[in-house]
């Protein structure tokens, strides 16, 4: 195993800055083998000017971008690829929008799929905001659109929103959801 | 490339049709229609005595095959409806030709499948920009119309309803993740507690479920130690050093 | 400007591939001088055995971590791993790859088997959306394969899929499935 290409690839994916110790265990090498490769690996990236800075911060070590190259990446925030909304963000903020206020578990079982990323992403880009807390236990945050949102929705309001189909599972789901607390009543009993 | 079709299974009419004639080829016997039919019929029935549902197709592939059947034991030509004759060669043709692109499928399925899992092992990065930069927020596009937001929005929610759930119901489940996270919160501001102590806030029972439940995982991870001296005393939970790496709960949805 | 560390610092940045094109704008170079620098940098990143690579997927490019690094970005907090597809939801993804604009009840007919709980997988996976609706009364929906099926898949382009021709099935099997359905004498007319 050469522990610097996973020292890179780990620091890659990693959100935050990852400690020397945590580096260690993920990577099962002592903690003096894993300064050396940090050494190295930041020695590297300095010796052929790549594109990206290996710097220690409060709790760990991250990659960064190098801050000459700042200018560049301000303007691709604004270029399309960046500035476009994935499908999976869209899909969160449609249900935002429609069912606020609510929490991350909520939107995950009505779209199937985990949705925290798209829900970070939405935040980061003041589209959506915590808006308040579920009552009970669990104090899970509640989510709901900002008014960027509405701004570039074209919105006046959250009433403007354009009203959905009514959405009501149909008869036969209702039926077979009911049955078994339906008093068993000989008579033919018609409720619904 | 594999052709071969193993499925005990019968997830479709043709899947079966598939399956009894490439089972046969590895009989070594000659495959005659009439066996096929057979065996067919008797696939049918019984999966209708399973009460699956029997589809309308599963009883056109089997029309057309009892079809076949019979045009062959009518003795000549000339006894034959022509149409009726062209009608039967055009649905065997369209039957072959659906069992061809059925296969054909299957198989570049099995070509997907390795792609995707080629690609599992490349891990791309979803973290963003730094956090030193900023981009200029006027430039941030929705890139839909509030119409075709509401559209999304139906489309998900149709989505979600096809699949009946208890929402609607209102039980208000207690989430164990939720309580896991709680608890882990807690034993991080005292390193021993009490299980009274730690939910004493807590109101309904099932939430009370809910939060022994948390107890169990936590200690299952080795995150936590929970002793009792008797069934009545307190239970002791203590934290303990938490091992790296990420822990999956099956309490997570 | 060092043009290589630019488009590394991009794509560094980036949360979906991004095409030559943009690159091209960010930069403010012209496109052959996109094309060199993307080549030098994915040699260098080769070259000194470094954990990330570059590869042009989905009309774009993008950097990831090393295959062979995977086991360790498990061990990592932050590791995605993906739930495999059904073999069900393969086949209906086979089709929609190579059908599309499609709509349900076509995928069905080739798959012999209804196939809405596969295509709803597939949708909340991201890897198929609705592309359009067939003109007519029915106004069926068409489903077609997303970006993010090309990047899964690693295909730069649709017109990457493997030629579906390779996987016909070849002239022994067709002749097994043909022969049950063959008149059995010679001596009845050979129409087919």
């Amino acid at each position: 195993m050469d522990p610097i290409a996973a020292i890179e690839a780990v620091l890659f994916v990693a959100d935050a800055p990852v400690s020397a110790g945590e580096l260690s265990q993920v990577l099962e090498l002592p903690p003096a083998e894993i300064a050396t490769a940090l050494r190295t690996l930041g020695e590297r990236l300095a010796a052929q000017s790549s594109g990206l800075v290996l710097r220690e911060v409060a709790g760990g070590w991250r990659l960064y971008t190098r801050p000459d190259l700042h200018p560049y990446l301000e303007r691709f925030a604004a270029s399309p690829t960046a500035a476009r909304l994935s499908r999976a963000a869209l899909e969160t903020l449609a249900v935002v929008a429609y069912r606020q206020p609510v929490a991350r578990g909520q939107i995950a079982e009505i779209r199937g799929v985990d949705s925290e990323q798209a829900l970070r992403t939405l935040e980061q880009r003041g589209l959506v905001d915590v808006i308040g807390t579920a009552p009970g236990s669990g104090q899970a945050l509640l989510y709901g659109t900002t008014e960027t949102f509405l701004e570039k929705a074209g919105l006046a309001s959250l009433a403007d929103l354009p009203p959905l189909a009514d959405h009501v599972p149909p008869p036969t789901v209702v039926e077979i959801l009911e049955r078994p607390f339906r008093p068993e009543e000989p008579s033919s009993d018609s409720r619904s | 490339m594999t052709y071969e079709v193993r499925t005990p299974v019968y997830e479709g009419p043709l899947e079966l049709l598939l399956q009894l004639i490439t089972s046969h080829r590895l009989d070594v016997t000659e495959v005659s229609l009439s066996d096929l039919v057979t065996e067919y019929l008797a696939h049918l029935g019984q999966m209708r005595e399973m009460d699956l549902e029997v589809t309308s197709e599963f009883l056109m592939i089997a029309a057309t095959l009892i079809q076949l059947k019979a045009r062959r034991l009518l003795p000549g030509d000339d006894t034959v409806d022509l149409d009726e004759d062209l009608l039967l060669a055009e649905e065997r043709d369209r039957l072959l030709a659906r069992l061809l692109a059925n296969l054909t499928f299957k198989d570049v399925a099995t070509v997907l499948a390795l792609r995707f899992e080629a690609t599992e092992m490349l891990v791309s990065r979803q973290v963003g920009l730094d956090p030193e930069i900023t981009p200029p927020r006027r430039e941030l596009r929705l890139g839909v119309t509030a119409l075709e937001l509401a559209r999304l929005a139906d489309r998900i929610l149709q989505r979600s309803i096809a699949q009946p759930d208890l929402d609607h119901l209102d039980l208000e489940l207690p989430s164990v993740s939720d309580a896991i996270a709680d608890l882990r919160r807690r034993l991080e501001a005292d390193i021993e507690t009490d299980f009274d102590r730690v939910t004493a806030h807590l109101e309904r029972p099932l939430e009370l479920v809910a939060y022994f439940l948390a107890m169990l995982e936590l200690a299952r991870w080795g995150l936590v130690e929970a002793r009792q001296t008797d069934a009545r005393s307190p239970i002791v939970l203590r934290r303990t050093e938490a091992p790296a790496g990420v822990l999956i709960s099956e309490w997570d949805s």
